[in-house]
């Protein structure tokens, strides 16, 4: 939890309540994450993102801690302000912009599974298309040409935003993202961001269901993990 | 201190009247510091002192079973069960709004958000009544008509930003409110914004500076010199020189608020606070005389512990400021450390700047010496109170009656797709989209229904909320206008599965130095009483903006209601929208020959003409027990109260995609004797359009004749069309997609560009 | 031609941005510095046929008009064969 | 002492901004503007007691860790001294 941050109740009350998984909160000023399995970065407005989105985010004490914490190959995922911070620390690559058309969007919108050897994605199926909603104004995911090239040929592009059919189209891309790049890991792979907010998206109550398959792939690897130890 | 002697200039500068100013020599028994005089002229601007209102707020009905907390306080409270209660009030930000959108309207969020939390709630939902004048000028306009339209896509712009931002960095869902058009509004935008908060029922904070000795604390934002004098700003009509008060203008800052909600609910929590009210309008000065005055106590400050961001302020200017994000809390002597610790942790500053004491007085000292020593009573009871004259204008506004306009279907139809497009009834959803509605995950029913719906986590129950007002009747006949708007509230929550449980309100009005307004201004409040009595939904407390008016051309009196109700099982939340194909679609209550001060009479005529619809309270009392009890018993799939535009907008509405959910067409025959133009726009209230399937039409329809209501099976849903005919004639006829198409069209395309520009001018980095 | 436009705020209006940039980096210690203000910054591009006098008028009108708030807003401009002159 | 930081981004980047906001000029009239980028300014007071030396220090420092993002910004630092000179 950052100060600013908004989504954290919201991804506490999905693990909590709907995956059933325990959970605690972790304060921006903790330099360590604990004996916990996994982190989840929420969304929201870290220090009111005055700078650029996740900038000052990334100074905070914990920041060091979750750092120290992936190296070791722990699991870590951003969710919209968590992915911005997880760029600007360095810890996927690559930098969210401001939307194309200059405002902030909450919508639904759809996003193909692209890739499911991920700890994050075991449950899905290639070319599964999600609908899972976003709320932000800077998710132009940018990258110089290297780096897209990368991470186009190892697999790192999570998922890509689509219409319903799983068409990666202009018209399906709500904020002007490169490649359509709606969420990427790093390269070992337990680091993994995102700009959908897939805890928005776990309940038929508030419209869908879908998100709740990426906390469900967590849940299931962090069981396998704790098997084999 | 050297502090300007005082003269008839400088008081009337101020705002005040030399009665006025003779009054605070009497109550003080000597002439007033310049500090003081400031401090007077705020506490009895028409904004804090409410007076020309107060001799008529009176006759609002206040009282109900689920009323805790009535007009009053920070905020209005109800009760919805199982512990909890609901905190919620309206708030108007229309002047500042007009001189800086962007900062204005976030600042409005701001301010009612503090309401709320100040009363120990968090805020979960927020909403917002915009009232714009014309965006697009007529092809044969004259540029300053075309200048007028620029400006007004930029107030547009600004505005929604401006809401969005402050919402969506603090974390609260904005889920819902209205747009609405009137070149009315071209120098006076309206802007009044809405939250509601749940606080646990033992765990409610009031703004009492309660116990003689105890410590008040300042907490949140440095003060600066932000906004000196915006309550008495609020109090004037705008003419050439609003532009020099241009200086004044507040920012904004959410994330600093957000810090100070968390901040605030923990020391809540913690036991150590036992007052707390927000800085808004007024600042220091309100929250100070107010707290005090509300615990029969008094308060002495020393100012020159008050936090400042600037250099140099005196005395007048920080008790004046309106510098955002401040509340000043009473807490418990010997806990001050506790407190403060709290706000360090979440890095704001807290400071201890003054004492409660046993005096009933406000007293305010810099560098020692006494610079203000004011009885509280005579900032806030003995403020001045007017019974200004009223006068109903000599001849009614509109001609009586509106006939058809037109001669054939093709004209109809095209009337039809012009009713459809224009700015007032089009989709909003550029408007929200803005709007993240739903962090929190409580949303239930995204905006875009009759009414939004939250869930409240780990209860059975949901909240549904709606703000509505419709100033084209209350043009025509402020009385019988004010009861079509609460009955239109009434009726959204109903069509969401709500029980309508209490309002809060905010009565936008031109000069009450005018006895026509205030005449207006008497009528709606009657209006409004009449229909809280009828269908048992007492004020909670509300706002009044006065002055809304610019060179003399003022605004159409304009109440919006916010009205909150209790879904009892969330399963039985409802929407407008059709589900699906093969289902009957009912219409309960009748339509009758409404075309007065409607949507068709400004699409076809240009201007208000005609009577407004008339209401029979007690029907829509029954139609509204008939509908929940529909609702509730699980007969029907969707329901939509008929409203802007009548019958075959609030179908097509019905049918139009929403979310995930595809577009369900429909074909209906309006059947009976009125004119094909009536059946299809009149605005006649008490109807609420239903779909079921077919099996459970009969049980509907025998609900609705236990229930003393008209029904009538109007056809089914199903196909890619919006079909309607007229006692058999087929009159509408077209596909859904492309009637949405140009309905979703109508905003984003008057709106782009104003948007863009918006975005760079807002400071956003 | 190229130009560039200078935006800053108003000095007596407040800045969160400036302030909550300060805030952050005392904490992780930049401890000599007092104040940030924030603006923003624009490289314009014109038309090459446009003479030095005609984009100036063109840059003020859009300055004033698009590029900043005049309500609390100041800016400045400064056009390139000015400067290097 | 005060200085200047200039952030822009780097001219591989698109700037979704400068993009809409040339597109938005264009069609209110602005005929004559081709190009438009936007970056962001900082004015930074520091300590008086700062020497120059440890100024610009301190301010890249600053500039390169927290006020630009060098996966997309470039910056460039102006001390006031340094201005004057
Ligand atoms: N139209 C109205 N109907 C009922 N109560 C009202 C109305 N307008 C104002 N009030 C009540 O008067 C009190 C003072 O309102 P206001 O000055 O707006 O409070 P604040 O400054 O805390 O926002 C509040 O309790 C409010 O609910
Ligand atoms: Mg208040």
């Amino acid at each position: 939890m950052f100060p600013g941050s908004n989504c954290d109740h919201d991804t506490y009350h999905i693990i909590s309540k709907v995956i059933g998984q325990p959970v605690d909160f972790i304060w921006h000023r903790q330099a360590s994450v604990g004996d916990c399995d996994a982190v989840i970065l929420p969304g929201g407005f870290s220090y009111g993102d005055y700078l650029r989105t996740g900038a000052i985010a990334r100074f905070s004490p914990v920041m060091g801690a979750v750092k120290e914490f992936a190296s070791r190959g722990g699991l870590v995922m951003g969710i919209c302000n968590g992915f911005q911070i997880l760029c600007e620390a360095g810890l996927l690559p690559g930098a969210l912009l401001r939307n194309s058309n200059l405002k902030f969007i909450c919508e639904h919108v759809n996003m193909r599974v692209e890739v499911t050897d991920t700890p994050f994605t075991s449950r899905c199926q290639r070319g599964q298309v999600l609908s899972v909603p976003i709320a932000h104004g800077d998710g132009n995911y940018f990258c110089d040409p290297g780096t897209l090239a990368e991470l186009q040929r190892d697999d790192r592009i999570i998922f890509r935003y689509s219409d319903a059919q799983g068409g990666v189209t202009r018209e399906s891309n709500p904020n002007g993202s490169l490649d359509n790049i709606a969420g990427i890991c790093n390269r070992e792979r337990n680091v993994i961001g995102l700009m959908p907010h897939p805890e928005r998206a776990s309940e038929e109550l508030l419209g869908s269901n879908d998100g709740r398959i990426i906390f469900r792939s967590l849940a299931d690897t962090l069981a396998e993990l704790a098997k084999a130890s | 201190m050297n502090e300007p002697v005082i003269t008839p200039e400088l008081v009337k500068s101020h705002g005040l009247t030399e009665e006025e100013y003779g009054r605070i020599e009497e109550l003080l028994g000597r002439a007033p510091s310049f500090t003081e005089l400031g401090i007077f002229s705020v506490m009895w601007s028409e904004h804090c002192s409410y007076k020309s209102s107060r001799v008529h707020l009176r006759r609002l009905p206040t009282k109900g079973e689920a009323v805790l907390q009535g007009p009053g306080e920070n905020a209005g409270i109800v009760d919805v069960g199982g512990g909890l209660a609901a905190a919620f009030k309206i708030e108007s930000h229309n002047h500042p709004s007009f001189i800086e959108p962007y900062q204005g309207a976030a600042t409005g969020v701001g301010g009612i958000l503090r309401d709320i939390f100040t009363m120990g709630a968090r805020p979960l939902a927020a909403m917002n009544s915009l009232h714009f004048g014309p965006l697009k000028a007529g092809a044969d306009a004259s540029a300053e008509e075309r200048a007028t339209a620029a400006r007004n896509r930029s107030i547009v712009a600004g505005v929604v930003k401006g809401i969005g931002d402050y919402g969506n960095a603090f974390g609260v869902p904005t889920i819902g409110g209205e747009v609405r058009f009137s070149p009315c509004y071209s120098r006076n935008p309206l802007v009044n914004a809405f939250t509601l908060g749940i606080v646990r029922r033992d765990q409610i904070f009031y703004g009492r500076a309660a116990g003689v000795g105890n410590p008040v604390i300042y907490v949140g934002a440095k003060t600066g010199r932000d906004g000196i004098h915006g309550a008495t700003m609020a109090s004037e009509e705008f003419g050439e020189e609003a532009q020099s008060k241009r200086p004044t203008v507040q920012v904004g800052d959410p994330f600093l608020e957000k810090l100070l909600l968390e901040a605030c609910l923990e020391a809540m929590r913690e036991g150590a606070v036992v007052g707390i009210q927000d800085m808004g309008a007024a600042g220091l000065t309100s929250s100070s005389s107010e707290m005090g005055s509300r615990a029969g106590t008094g308060i002495e400050i020393d100012i020159d512990l008050v936090p400042q961001r600037e250099t140099g302020m005196s005395a007048y200017e920080i008790m004046l400021s309106e510098s955002q994000e401040r509340m000043l809390i009473v807490a418990e002597a010997g806990r001050e450390r506790q407190v403060i610790d709290i706000f360090k942790k979440w890095e704001l500053d807290a400071v201890v700047i003054g004492r409660v004491t046993d005096d009933h007085r406000l007293r305010i000292r810099q560098a020692g010496e006494v610079v203000a020593d004011i009885p509280n009573s005579a900032l806030t009871d003995s403020a001045p109170v007017y019974d200004r004259p009223v006068k109903a204008p000599d001849s009614p506004p509109a001609a009586p009656e509106v006939g058809q306009a037109e001669g054939s279907n093709e004209e109809l139809d095209a009337t039809f797709m012009r009713i459809v497009t224009s700015p007032t009834v089009a989709s909003k959803e550029w408007v929200y989209h803005q709007y993240d509605h739903m962090v929190r995950t409580n949303t239930v029913v995204l905006p875009g229904s009759d009414a939004a719906v939250i869930r409240i986590k780990e209860k059975r129950n949901s909240l549904a909320m709606t703000l509505d007002s419709n100033a084209r009747y209350c043009r025509v006949d402020p009385r019988a206008g004010a009861r079509l708007v609460v009955s239109e509230s009434w009726r959204n929550l109903i069509a969401s599965g709500a029980r309508p449980l209490a309002l809060t309100n905010c009565l936008n009005f031109a000069s009450p130095e005018r006895p026509e307004v205030m005449w207006q201004f008497s009528e709606v409040i009657d209006g409004m009483s009449e229909a809280c009595r009828a269908f048992n939904t007492p004020v909670t407390g509300g706002n009044v903006s006065f002055y809304n008016e610019t060179d003399g051309r003022g605004i159409y009196p304009t109440p919006v209601i916010g009205m909150v109700g209790l879904v009892s099982d969330t399963r039985h939340v409802t929407t407008q929208w059709f589900k699906q194909g093969g289902r009957a679609i009912v219409l309960l209550g009748a339509t009758s020959d409404d075309l007065g001060a409607s949507e068709y009479v400004l699409a076809t005529r240009g201007r208000l003409e005609g009577r407004v619809p008339a209401l029979d309270l007690d029907l829509e009392r029954r139609v509204g027990e008939a509908c929940l009890k529909v609702i509730e018993s699980g007969l029907v799939e969707s329901a939509h109260d008929c409203s802007d535009g009548g019958l075959a907008i609030a179908l097509s509405e019905c049918a139009f995609s929403s979310y995930r959910r595809k577009a369900v067409g429909f074909e209906v025959n309006l059947e009976g004797g009125l004119g094909a133009a009536a059946h299809l726009f009149a605005e006649t209230p008490s109807r609420i359009v239903v779909s079921a399937p077919d099996e459970n039409v009969d049980t509907i329809m025998e609900l609705a004749k236990e229930h003393g209501v008209p029904a009538a099976r109007l056809g089914r849903t199903g196909g890619e069309r919006l079909k309607i005919r007229v006692n058999g004639e087929p009159v509408i006829d077209r596909p859904v997609s492309e009637v949405e198409a140009a309905w979703r069209r109508v905003l984003p395309s008057m709106l782009e560009v104003a948007s863009l520009i918006a975005a760079e001018e807002s400071r956003t980095s | 031609m190229k130009a560039k436009v200078y935006v800053t705020l108003k000095p007596s209006v407040l800045d969160p941005q400036g302030k909550a940039i300060h805030h952050a980096i005392e904490t992780i210690g930049y401890g000599t510095i007092t104040d940030v203000r924030q603006g923003k910054y624009f490289e314009i591009t014109l038309d090459d046929a446009t003479s030095a006098e005609e984009a100036r008028a063109e840059i003020t009108r859009l300055a004033n008009d698009v590029l900043s708030n005049p309500v609390i807003e100041d800016f400045r401009i400064e056009l390139d064969s000015e400067s290097e002159a």
